[in-house]
This record gives structure tokens, sequence and C-alpha cells, in this order.
């Protein structure tokens, strides 16, 4: 029962804040470059916008994009139950297995991929074969540096990590704190964000998640929009709640959860920042410049394994 | 018992009545004899099934010539798992046949084909069911034999002769091998019974085990012994390539875990050598993968990558047996197993249906198909369902069993070498990369043959084919989404408490979202929609050669 | 007094035979003097398997003949077993083949006398051989048989082949007056052990312990030249090829399937002299050497070959080794094996040559590379090629691998070392025969060549060869290995 | 208990029959070396005269009659006619070995056989070991012939040196029965006309070595 509950209010916290975070960091990319920058809803205003919207197909087209953007929400959303945000619950079924966590947001990219592929046209091949490559080879990093928390932690579910972090005091352990830069660099790229990608441009030969998504207009772009922000939510809700998992509800209160929930957005709030300052300070890299970054995320990692083994 | 020799029967029978009739371009005979083969596949399927969940081994003699001499059966869990795999994929495989078949060549290979298949999968069965040495071996022999007549099929072209030569090269170098062993095991025991080879000193342990493990391992495809694979699995008919790469490394397989578990006293350097090769082959299998333009070949590199992972598997149930941890280690080789029978299931899928494809476009060169979906909108689906599941994702079947080897992975925090757990790590980051690349490979895969315009003549006029050829795949197909949703399940069934997330949950969830998101759409958005055409750049028409995605596939690091 | 009939038998074919074929000038291929001329073959050859088969059933062995000079034992009985069967195969195959060769002009009518009378007494000396006691005799008997083979081969009269002829001769004939020398050794160490010499094999197994270890090596040694080149051992092989791939494909029947028999047999007797003297295990050492060296000659001379004849014919050199090394080994096992493999490998490389005969007559060549549509125009011949490679090479169904398995097993005792090496010897004759028959049977071509027929006593041999493949394998569990049990006991181990 | 006179004198033909050996490693016309074969065979037949006379088994005169008929006349008389009617009278090829070379090396073949051969054989019975010794060494040295030649028909001659050292070394070591010495000796002769005809044939136009075979069948089932 208390799992049904879980379900709904991590859901729901999640559709909720997802659109805001969104716009939480353009309109730090905004400040940071001396512009007024959209207002702070205007991801909401834009989503309802494109659900009045018609949806338009490509006569190439086949049922590849009709329901690539209903998986990728679904797959996504499921991802979301993986990652508590404001409650921590008991564990069921397996529910906030790291692995199948990744995975589940792979399956998201995955089919996202095909819509790519699917219109016959020049640029979505192009995103979804450069987005296939770059989650290749990002994917070592993402995993060592999951198995590096699972290896100072010694467990690999989301939900008891955090419990766990939220047990000690202050940092569980300072090699915490190595992961957390990979972690956010992985997160950087499964977000789409320079230096790996460009969220802003449209029409330009580097752009990879915005080519994937070219073709889809209306409620299919919504959920296509809506899903990439829930994945933006859930990365930075996994660090966030690793490295200062305070104020997370263990118990279900209404006073607990909305302090979580409070908690959570002031959190989110620096992480946006933060994020938002990194992208206005860095260039786009060349695609054959990434692997260097990725290198980067993955020697941390690996420095934790280590580091941990060693004390 | 009583099932096992009439399916035997059955399928010696379907390979003489085409034999016998050679000459006659009949296809009622060959229609018999495929059906001959998926019922004594169906029966074995139960009674594999039966061993399987009783888990009451069947021990029996079949013929003794002398003493010590003879044909026994002996059928455990571990065989009946790779009797069911053998019969599920024949099964899928005959209905398949019945309509692919009749479109290779002329009626003398028809009948050919029928016949050597029959005994081909009678080979593998008896190679699996024997009891001893010998008769593993001999049918070990016969299965190598069998397999090359097959893939010397087309043998006018030069292509296949070369395949040919390659592929009978490397299986005798097989045998060589497992002769080798099994003559240094016979001469220790003194009989060639199966039995614990406890009597022998480490080193000679070693030496049995070194060759053991390339002789299986060269049919089980492992770098550096795969060469054959590619070219063998693209040159015989699709048909047969869904079984030989489907099934036929997983025999080797077999026969390795089998030497592993029951026989040999394994070490931790032996486990540190599987998978040292595992992680090898799969990270190099799949990079060819990705370089790979003809599909076939495609497919059969990508059975290098699974023969990689399961070893990976294998390596892992090895040390830690060493380091004297069961549970890790029964995980580890569960994983293993259960990424074997998956690989057989999805890898027979994607080779039936790139062979529907291959059929109708008389090309295996992906660059040339293109728009397919529209034309063969069943085999697409079937071939996307297959391209999930070999992408281990969720909560296709491929999923689950990658998701245990990771989770072994993981938990070699209790191992106590830190150089042996560094060792993991690399492991685990690079089994993390290939996983990754095969989805971007099936990505590719998927999108160029079926997805965007047709880039040929053969691809805009392509037609669905025959419902043999959709209905076999679609069992296997069906049989993907079980094994994954339903893992959890089947392993609490069996007795086995893994540690591994219930997929039905999961899949609950998902079909709960799913729903959700319809209604909510429905209820919301606008539903209007409409057609145009794909925004070509300003030019008047969309040239079909842009939508091959270019080849950036950079080689990590 | 049976033995006595063979001699009458053989006796009563060659005085009808001799005079009919020294009248042949010119004949036609279709004449009544050729059928009679092959008629009588059949017969004499059928005769012989008749005789050999009631010695089997009904005569109580062993039985000497001729103040020991001859005498029957089963293995004697075995091998001549083997020899008739191959030659009544040969003889009916011959009738067809030696008239194609006639219409092609290959053989000169002025030479069919001249083969027939060979031919059969070829079959008579080597019936002979097998049933000498005395080795001084036996070693008359080989000489002879070398002699007539020899004219057998020079019959088509191409340079080649008499080149080939005069190597087979002048090689095997100076390495079996070494044998003499060797047999002199022998005799003379009897003398010393019992007062009297005797060369006789069944005395020679009663006093073997007494000899000195180092004469006894040293006459082996020197017997072992003879009987090795005969077999075509390394160094002695030299001949071998040539002789083979030149032959008529029935003569090189008869040159693989019995010839080489008859040194392997010499052999055997001789080790079985050797087990029981002190000096068993030095004369085991140089036999397996021996045999392994042969293995690998053969092996590795096999791989660039694109004759299909001379690939056979090196395939024999390398069986031949792996006999050698089965009797080397010594034990009960290895022997029982090794015999069962002598049989196996008559019948297979007769199955071998008679289909490439055939192909030989479609296309006038045994190069690979000369045979376009082969599986199209002589299923029979290609897919007599085909199994009969597989099961040379011992791949399961083939009883081969039974008798192959079981010396490997015996070798593995011996030294793992040896048995790998043996095995990788195996993998490269397989990939050998593998390439050669992929790239002979793949060639195409759309000409339209008209095709050969075969006369049906070409094909019969080879449907009956078949058969008696897989019969071999279920005749072992149904009373070949009873006698296979009798004849090692009976040679003492 | 032999008379030392014996002794002497077989010692002395040993050598000599060493020497005719030698003599025809080095000889370069082939009739020449037909008649060096035929003194060697006489050489021979003295022996085994010499070998009856002292230990009186007739088996040893046969042999030496049997040798004087076959050896001594038929073999070389056969040789010469046939040899009137082919080409060539010098063999001047060599393989592997020149003629000086193949001395040197059957001086070396001497002493190893010496070595071998001195390991087995009883010791004190001088005459016995330098018998076989110098048997074992012609055959050798007979074996060089066969491979140092090129001409077929000096290969025979090799061959019928080989054949000669057996002769030696059997009436040194052991005396095989005559039943079994005859056959064995027919059995050569045979042999030797089969090799000649066959050199012929390599030598000459292949229809004309056919009608030379024919005329060798007729003889051969005379």
């Amino acid at each position: 029962m208390s799992f049904i509950i879980y379900v709904l209010i991590n859901t729901v916290f999640v559709l909720l804040i997802s659109p805001l975070l969104m716009g939480l960091i353009k309109k730090v990319k905004a400040l940071a470059q001396g512009r007024r920058g959209v207002p702070l809803l205007q991801i909401y205003f834009l989503l309802a916008k494109l659900l009045k919207k018609e949806n338009v197909y490509s006569t190439n087209s086949s049922f590849i994009t009709r329901i690539a953007p209903y998986l990728n929400i679904t797959f996504t959303a499921a991802a979301s139950l993986f990652v508590p945000l404001v409650f921590i619950p008991d564990p069921v079924a397996g529910i906030g297995n790291v692995i199948l966590f990744l995975y589940l947001l792979v399956m998201a990219k995955f089919f996202m991929a095909l819509a790519g592929l699917d219109a016959g046209s020049a640029f979505g091949g192009m995103g979804s074969s450069r987005e296939m490559s770059i989650s290749a080879v990002i994917e070592p990093g993402v995993i060592i540096v999951v198995a590096a928390i699972a290896f100072v932690l010694k467990t690999y579910n989301i939900p008891q990590m955090f419990a766990l972090t939220l047990a000690s005091p202050i940092f569980n352990s300072a090699t915490l704190l190595l992961i957390s830069i990979s972690l956010f660099i992985v997160l950087i790229t499964e977000t789409s964000r320079v230096p790996v990608d460009n969220p802003e441009t449209h029409l330009e030969l580097t752009m990879v998640h915005e080519a994937m998504i070219l073709e889809y207009t209306g409620p299919n772009l919504a959920l296509m929009e809506m899903s990439h922000a829930i994945k933006q939510t859930l990365l930075m809700g996994l660090l966030i709640n690793i490295l200062f998992p305070w104020g997370l509800a263990t118990a279900l209160t209404p006073g607990g959860l909305l302090l979580a929930a409070l908690m959570f957005f002031v959190k989110s709030l620096v992480l946006a920042v933060i994020i938002g300052l990194f992208e206005s300070l860095t260039a786009k890299w060349r695609l054959f410049a990434l692997p260097k970054l990725f290198m980067l995320a993955y020697a941390l990692a690996f420095l934790t394994i280590v580091v941990e083994l060693l004390v | 018992m009583a099932l096992l020799v009439p399916s035997l029967i059955a399928y010696a029978l379907a390979c003489l009545l085409p034999l016998v009739f050679l000459r006659k371009d009949n296809k009622a005979i060959r229609q018999v004899s495929y059906g001959l083969i998926l019922i004594a596949s169906a029966f074995l399927t139960i009674l594999a099934l039966k061993i399987f969940i009783s888990n009451q081994p069947i021990s029996a003699v079949l013929l003794q010539i002398t003493p010590g001499l003879g044909f026994s059966v002996f059928l455990d869990r571990l065989a009946a798992l790779f009797i069911f795999i053998i019969a599920i994929v024949s099964v899928s495989f005959a209905i398949y046949s019945f309509n692919y078949a009749e479109h290779t060549g002329s009626h003398i290979r028809k009948n050919l084909l029928a016949a050597f298949s029959g005994l081909f999968i009678l080979s593998m069965v008896l190679f699996v069911a024997s009891g001893n040495i010998f008769s593993q071996l001999l049918f070990w022999e016969l299965m190598s034999l069998t397999s090359f007549f097959l893939v010397m099929f087309d043998y006018e072209k030069q292509e296949t002769q070369k395949s040919g030569l390659f592929y009978f090269v490397m299986t005798q170098m097989s045998t060589l091998f497992l002769m080798f062993a099994f003559i240094l095991i016979y001469n220790i025991t003194g009989s060639f019974d199966l039995q614990p080879l406890s009597g022998a000193s480490p080193a000679m342990q070693g030496v049995i085990f070194v060759s053991l493990f390339i002789g299986f391992g060269i049919k089980a495809g492992i770098m550096p012994f795969h060469k054959w694979l590619p070219y063998a699995h693209s040159a015989s008919p699709s048909n047969v390539s869904a079984l030989m790469s489907g099934v036929m490394i997983k025999v080797a397989i077999y026969g390795l875990v089998r030497y592993l578990v029951f026989v040999l006293e394994p070490e931790l350097w032996w486990g540190v050598v599987i998978l040292v090769f595992g992680v090898v082959s799969a990270l190099l299998g799949v990079i060819y993968a990705l370089k790979e333009h003809d599909i076939k070949r495609l497919l059969a590199y990508h059975s290098i990558e699974n023969i990689g992972i399961i070893l990976i598997g294998i390596g892992l149930y090895v040390i830690f047996r060493a380091y004297g941890l069961p549970e890790l280690a029964f995980l580890s080789l569960a994983a293993a197993l259960f990424h074997t029978l998956n690989h057989a299931l999805f890898k027979s899928l994607l080779f039936m249906t790139a062979g529907s494809v291959v059929m109708v476009m008389s090309t295996r060169n992906i660059e040339k198909m293109g728009g397919l979906i529209k034309k063969m909108p069943y085999t697409a689906t079937l071939f996307l369902i297959g391209a999930v599941a070999i992408s281990a994702l969720p909560p296709l079947n491929g999923f689950v069993s990658e998701l245990m080897i990771f989770q072994a992975f993981f938990q070699s925090f209790s191992l106590g070498s830190p150089s042996l757990i560094i060792l993991l790590f690399i492991g685990l980051s690079l089994f993390a990369l290939t996983s990754a690349l095969a989805a971007a490979c099936f990505v590719k895969a998927f999108g160029i043959i079926f997805l965007a315009t047709p880039r040929s003549e053969e691809a805009a006029n392509a037609r669905e084919v025959a419902p043999g050829m959709i209905i076999g795949p679609a069992i296997l197909a069906a049989l993907c989404f079980l094994f994954g949703i339903g893992s959890y399940q089947i392993f609490t069934y069996l007795g086995y408490h893994l540690p591994i997330p219930d997929m039905l949950v999961i899949s609950l969830i998902l079909i709960g979202f799913l729903a959700a998101f319809l209604l909510a759409m429905r209820l919301v958005s606008n539903r209007q929609k409409r057609f145009s055409d794909t925004w070509a750049c300003g030019l008047p028409a969309l040239m079909p050669a842009w939508n091959t995605p270019l080849p950036v596939f950079p080689t990590p690091y | 007094m049976i033995l006595l009939s063979y001699i009458i038998f053989g006796a009563i074919i060659t005085a009808v035979l001799l005079p009919l074929a020294l009248r042949s000038r010119n004949v036609s291929a279709n004449s009544t003097f050729l059928n009679n001329l092959n008629f009588l073959t059949i017969v004499h050859s059928a005769g012989y398997l008749g005789i050999t088969l009631y010695i089997m059933l009904r005569v109580p062995l062993p039985a000497y003949y001729f103040k020991h000079y001859l005498f029957i034992d089963s293995l004697a009985v075995y091998e001549v077993l083997i020899t008739s069967v191959i030659f009544l195969l040969a003889s009916v195959y011959g009738h067809g083949y030696i008239k194609s060769l006639l219409r092609a002009g290959e053989l000169k009518a002025e030479m069919l006398g001249l083969y027939y009378s060979c031919f059969n007494l070829l079959m008579a000396s080597i019936v002979f051989a097998f049933f000498s006691n005395n080795l001084a005799l036996f070693w008359i008997l080989l000489e002879l048989t070398t002699l007539f083979s020899a004219v057998l081969i020079v019959t088509l009269g191409a340079r080649e082949n008499i080149v080939a002829a005069l190597k087979y001769v002048f090689i095997a004939s100076t390495a079996m007056l070494f044998s003499v020398v060797g047999l002199i050794i022998l005799f003379s160490m009897t003398k010393q052990v019992n007062g009297t010499g005797t060369l006789n094999w069944s005395e020679l197994m009663q006093s073997a312990a007494a000899f000195s270890p180092s004469a006894f090596v040293l006459a082996f040694a020197f017997i072992f030249i003879g009987f090795a080149a005969k077999a075509g051992i390394i160094p002695f092989h030299t001949w071998l090829p040539q002789a083979h791939a030149k032959a008529p494909s029935v003569v090189s029947t008869i040159l693989s399937g019995v010839l080489l028999n008859c040194g392997i047999y010499g052999i055997l007797r001789l080790y079985a002299i050797a087990a029981r003297t002190p000096s068993q295990h030095t004369v085991s050492v140089i036999l397996i050497i021996f045999g392994v060296l042969s293995m690998a000659l053969a092996a590795f001379s096999m791989l660039p070959r694109s004759n299909i004849k001379k690939l056979i014919a090196f395939s024999s050199i390398e069986h031949m080794g792996l006999m050698l090394v089965g009797i080397g080994l010594g034990t009960f096992t290895a022997i029982y094996w090794t015999l069962f493999h002598i049989l196996l490998h008559s019948l297979i490389k007769a199955l071998l040559f008679f289909s490439a005969g055939i192909l030989h007559r479609q296309y006038e060549s045994n190069k690979m590379l000369e045979m376009p549509n082969a599986l199209r125009l002589q299923p029979l011949a290609s897919w007599g090629l085909i199994i009969g490679s597989i099961a040379i090479l011992g791949i399961p169904p083939s009883p081969v691998f039974l008798s192959k398995l079981f010396i490997l097993i015996q070798v593995g005792a011996y030294s793992p070392p040896v048995l790998f090496l043996v095995l990788v010897l195996f993998l490269i004759v397989a990939g050998a025969f593998t390439f050669l028959l992929i790239r002979a049977f793949s060639r195409h071509t759309d000409d339209n060549i008209p095709t050969y027929h075969a006369h049906w006593t070409m094909r019969m041999p080879i449907v009956a060869l078949f058969v008696m493949i897989i019969g071999a394998g279920i005749y072992l569990y149904t009373g070949l290995g009873d006698i296979l049990t009798q004849i090692v006991t009976g040679l003492g181990f | 208990m032999i008379s030392p006179l014996l002794v002497t004198l077989t010692k002395l033909i040993l050598v000599l029959v060493l020497f005719s050996a030698l003599l025809i490693i080095l000889q370069r016309n082939i009739s020449s070396l037909f008649n060096l074969y035929g003194a060697q065979s006489l050489l021979m037949a003295i022996l085994a005269f010499m070998l009856f006379a002292h230990n009186g088994q007739v088996v040893l005169l046969a042999l030496a009659i049997l040798t004087i008929i076959t050896k001594v006349v038929i073999i070389p008389y056969t040789l010469h006619k046939v040899q009137a009617g082919a080409a060539i009278k010098r063999d001047v090829e060599f393989r592997y070995l020149t003629p000086v070379s193949s001395v040197i090396i059957g001086i070396v073949l001497i002493f190893f056989v010496y070595y071998v051969l001195g390991k087995v054989l009883p010791t004190g019975d001088t005459l016995l070991t330098m018998g076989a010794v110098i048997g074992v060494s012609l055959s050798l040295m007979g074996m060089m012939i066969i491979f140092s030649r090129k001409k077929v028909i000096t290969k025979v001659i090799g061959y019928l040196v080989m054949e000669n050292g057996i002769l030696l070394f059997s009436l040194f070591m052991a005396e095989l029965p005559f039943i079994i010495e005859l056959l064995i000796i027919v059995d050569l002769i045979i042999f030797i006309m089969l090799a000649v005809v066959l050199a012929l044939g390599i030598d000459s136009t292949v229809e004309d070595f056919n009608s030379r075979l024919t005329a060798f069948t007729t003889w051969l089932k005379r």
C-alpha cells in the first residue's frame, strides 16, 4: 500500500518539478550571459502550447515514430520510481536496482534513436548515430561510477544508498566526493548539455539530441521534451541525494514530505546554478574530443575504487 | 526415456526420408521431414521441461558395444537446459523452414538441406545427452561434419568455398584439442564415464582445462579463434545460420560448463583466463559488428560478443568458486546459463528474420535495404523485438541475464585480492561498453534495414514473407518476453532465490504508466494529425542515400 | 591340406591364363578374349576369397605345411581375406576400367597379356607371402610382388610411368637387400641359441627370449629397412607417391590397399618376436619414431597437393605411419585396433582410388583444377571421394574413428606430447583433404561436357565398398572382434 | 683350426673384393663396369670354393658354381648385349657425390660398419669379422653407387654390387639353406632383367620401349 502511495507521490513530484528545473537552468544561463532570459515557468507554457497543436508525421515514417514518444516517457517515468526524491520507500521487488534504472533510461534512448532514423531525414540519422556512440562511450564511465558507489556503500539499490548516506552525519566517505565529479560529467552527458551537446541550437550540424526529435511537433514533441526533463531531474536527484541526502523523508508524514520536497527544491536550485554556470563557462567540444571527458569520469570513479581498496 | 528415443528416431527419419527420395522433387517429402523435426523437437521440449522441473536426472544406456564402451544417456538439469535450447529453437526452425527451405536452389539441394538439418539437430541433441566421453566425442564430430555440409550448401560460390575450408579446419582443430583432453582424462580415470577427476595433479588438470577451453572455445567462437564464425554463419542458409548461431555454439558452452562443474577442479587462474577471453571476445565482437555491412555477418559477430558475455559469467563462477563464495558463484553460473538460453532465443529470432529479409532482397548488404518496415511489418516487428532483447534492454530476457552478470560483478568487493578486484572492475567497465555498443549497433542495423526510405529497387518492391516464416520466429519472440518478464517467477519456481528485480512488477508498472500516459494524452492533447514530406533542406526531394547514418562510431579510447 | 587347394587353384588359373595372355596382340575392347581374361581373373580372386572364408570357418588354426615353410594362422588368414576382397573388387572394377583405357588408347592392346598375367601372379605371390612361415620365403615373395607390381605400373607405357616404376623397383629392392643382411644375422642368432639355424617365424618366437639384445636390434634394424620400404615408411617412401599416382587406378588400389599391408605385416610379425626379447623397448622407440616421422612428412607433403591421387598416396604414407606407431606401442589394445585399421584402410583406399579412377576417365586428369561440374557429372564418384575422405580422416560415423581414437588413447598413455603432435598432424591432413576436395568439386563451368558413362562393373565396387566400410563397423561387434582378439593373442600379446 | 695359408688367402681375396668395389665406384666406362663386376663375382665364387675346401659343406660348392654360371657368365653377357643396342657408352653424370668423394665416404663407411658390427659379433674370430664387415661395406658402397649415378644401367651395377656384398656377408655369417640361396639368386636375376629393360625404355622412345617390353614378356614366359 505504502508502495502505491510512493509511486504516486514520486511520479507527481517528478512530473511537476522537472520543467521547472529545466527552466531554472535556462534562466541561470541567460543571467550568466547578461540576458534577462525567459520566465521560469516558460517550459510549462511551452508544453501546454505543444499539446494544443496537431501532430505532423512524415510520409516516410512508420509506427515507430508514433509509439516512440509514449514508450520514451513511459520508461523514463518508470525509471523515476528508482530515484526517491522526497521519500525513501521500503524495497519492493527490486525497484531501485541501479542497473535496471540505467537500462530503463537506455531503453528510452533506444526508441528515441530509432525514431530519429524513421523519417529518413539526414539530421535525424546523424543525431541517432551520434547519440548512440556517445552513450556507448560514456557507458563504461557510468557503470564504473555506479559500481564505485555500490562498492563504497556495499549495495546496488538506489533507495538503500540514500538511506545509508542519510544515516551518516556528514559525508559518509570522502571518496563519494570524487565520485560526484564523475556523476556530474555523466549528468552533463546524459542530459545533452555543453560541452557534449548544445540544447539551444536546432539547425546546426553539431547538435545531437535535438536532431533526433527534429521531426516531432505537437503533443509528441511535448512528450519528448517532458521525458528529457524528467531524465535530467532523475540524474540530478541521484547526485544530490547521494551527496547531500539531508531532508529526505523516511516515513510517510505530510510534514516530512513537504519538508523533503522543499529541501530537494533548494538543493536542486543550487545544482541548477552550478550546471548553468558550467554550461556558460565552457564551449562545445568536438565530438572526437569527448572521450577525454568521459575518460576523466572513468578515471575518477576508478580512483574511488582504488582508494576504497587501500583504506 | 519414453520421449527421448522416439524423438531421436524421428530425427533420424527426418534425415533419412529426403535422402531416400533424393532425386524426387516432392515438396511433401520435405514437409514431412520438417514436420518430423517439429514433432520430435516438441517432444524433446516437453521432456527437457519435465526433467528441469522435477530435477531428477535420467541416466540410461542406449547401446553397450563392449564393456566400458557404449552410448549412454545422462540428462540432469544442466543437460536438460541445453536440450531445451536445442529443441525450442528447432521447433521454430522447423516451422520457419516449411516455407523458407522451398526457396533454396535445386530440389536435390532442398532435399539435402532437410536431411542434413535433421542429422545436425540429432547430433547436437545426442552430444548434450551423452553420458560418456566416447559418445560425446563421436557426436561432436558428427555435429561438426553435418554443419560443415550445411555451410557448404552453396558450394559453387567462391566465398562459400573459403568459408567451408576455414570452418572445417577450425572444427578439426577444436576436435584436436578436445581429443587431446579427452584422451588425457581417459588415461587418468581409465574409463569413458564422466566422473570427477579428483586424482589428477593440478598441472595435469591445468593442461586438460586449457585444451578443453581451446577446443570448446574454437567452436564457441571465442576470440582469437573466432575467424571461422562470421564466414560460416553467413555462408549457410539462414535457417541453418539460426541453428548454428543459436544452438551449435551453445553446445560448446555446454561442454565447457559440464567439464568445469562436474569433472575438473577449477583453480583461480582458470577463471581469470576465461574472464579475460570473455571480455576480449565480447568487446571485439561488437566492435567488428559495428563495422559490418553484411547483415548476417553482423549477427555472427554479435554471436561472438554474446559468447564473450556467457564466458564472463562462467569466468566469474570459477573465480567466486575458488574464493569459496557459493552464492555468488551460483549467481554467475546461473547468469551465464540463462544468457545462453536467451541468446539462443533472440539470436535465432534475429537470424530467421534477417533470413527473410535476405531472401526478399537477394542481398545481404544492409545499405541496399531501407524502408522495409512498411513492406514487411511483421518481420520488422519481430526483428525489433530481437534487437531490443539482444541490446539487453528491459524488460526482455537479454537484460535479465546481463543484469545478473552485472550484479555478480558489483559484488566482487567481497573478494580478498585487490589486484583481482581491479581486474574485475576493468572487466566490468568493458562489459558495460560492450552492452552499450550492442545497443548502438542494433539501432544502426534496425534503422538502416527497416526505417526511412528504400535505397534499392528490391527494397521498394519487397513483400511480406510467408506465414511459416513469421510464426516460427514469433514463437521465439514470445519466449523472449516470457523469459524476460517472468524471470524472477521462473527462478523462484525452480527453487533458486536470486537477488534480481521482479520484472513482472516492473512490467506491470510500465504498462500502467503507458496506459496512464495514453489516457492523459487522449484527454488533454490535440488529436489531429497531418502527413507531410520530411523536410529536405529545401531540395525538391529527399535523397535516399542521405539517410544512411554517418559512420560516426568512434573507437573508444 | 587346405593350403594345397590354393596352390592347385592358382596353378590351374595361371596355366589357363598365361598362354591365353601371351597370344594377345591386337584385340579390341569388346573381344571375347578380353572378357575371358577378365573372367578368369575374377574367378581367381573369388576363388581365393572362397577358400579363405572356408578356412576362417572350418579349419583349426594354426596349421603348418611343407616342413613349416608355409603355415596358416589367424593373422595370415585375416590379411589374405583383406587381400582377396580388394583383389576381387579390383578385378571387377578392372573389367570396365581396362576397356575404357583401351578405348582411350592409353593402354596398348599388346600390353593386355602382360597386364593380366602380372595381375594374377601378383595376387598369388601376395597370398603366399602372407602364408609363409619362413621369413626368407616371405622375403622372396615380397621381392616378387615388387617385380609384378612394377610391371603393372609400366603397362600404361608413358614415360613418367617408367620413371615411377624404376624408382619403385630400385628403392624397394635396395632396401630389401638390407633385409637379407638382417635375416642372415637372425639366422646366425638362432644357430647360436638352438644349434641349427632357422628363419621360421613360429620357431623364432620360441627362441626369442634367448637372443642377445644388441644383435637382435641390429638384425631388426636391417630387416626393418626393407619392410619399411615396402610399406612406404619415411625415408624409404619416395617411390610411393609417384608410383601410386601414375599407375592405373586399379593398380593404385592394389598398391595402396594390399601391397603396403605386406610391409606392415612383416613388421608386425617381427615385432611379435621383438616383444619376447629384452630389446622390446628399443624396438618400440624405433617404430614410434619412424611412424611419427612418416605421419609428419606425409602431412606436410599433402598440403600443397593439387593431384587427387597423389594426395591419396600421401594419405597412405600417413596411415602406414599410424599403424607403425600402433604396432610400436605394443599393447594388446594398440595391436588390436591397428589390425582393424589395416582392414579399413584397405577398404577406404580402394574406394578412393576407384572413385578417382572414374573421375580420371571423365576428365582425363587427376588435377583438382581440371574437374568442373564433377558433382553433377559424376555424382557417385564424387561422393565416393568425399565420403572416402571423411572416412579416412576418421570422422564419425566412419569406423576409422574407433581405431584412430583407441590408437591415440594408447599414444596418450605412452606420451602426451607425442599424442599432441600426432593430433596436430591429423589436423594438417584434414586441412589438406578439405582444401583439395573443396577446390576440386566447386569448379563450375557452363561448357557442356559430355558425361562419361562408367560401366556398371566400375560403379558396383564403389557401392559395395560403401556397404563394406559401414559393415566393417557392425562386423566388429558381431564377430570380427573375436577374430582380432584371437589374432592378437596368437601373436603373443 | 683353419690353416694359416687359407686364412691369408681369404683375407687377400677380401681385400681384392673391396678394391674391385672402389674401382667400380671410380669407373665411368660402362662396359668396363660390366667386366669389373664379372671379376668381382669371380672373386666371390673363389671365396665360396675356398670356404668349401675348408669345411666341406656342399652348399658352398653349389653356391660357387651357381655364382660362376650366373654372375660371371650370364649377367655380364646379357648386360653387354643389351648395352650394344643402347646409345650411351659412358656414364659421366653424378648426383650428390663425385666418384672421388664417394671413395672417401666408402672408406669412412667401412670404419663405421666395423664399429657397429664389432659390438655385436663374437670377438676373436678375425676372419668372420672381416668377412662380415667387408660384406656389409660392399652393400653400402653399392647403395652409394645407386644413389650417386644417374644412368639406370649403372644403378643396376650398383645393385649387383650390393647383392654381392650380401652374398659375402652370408658366406661368413651363416650358410642359409641352399633352396633359399637359390631362390634369392633367381629372384635377383629376374629383377635385374626387368631393371635393364626398363632402363632401356627410359633411354629410348616410348614406342620403341613398348616393343622391347613385349619381347621381354615373351622371354619371361618362355
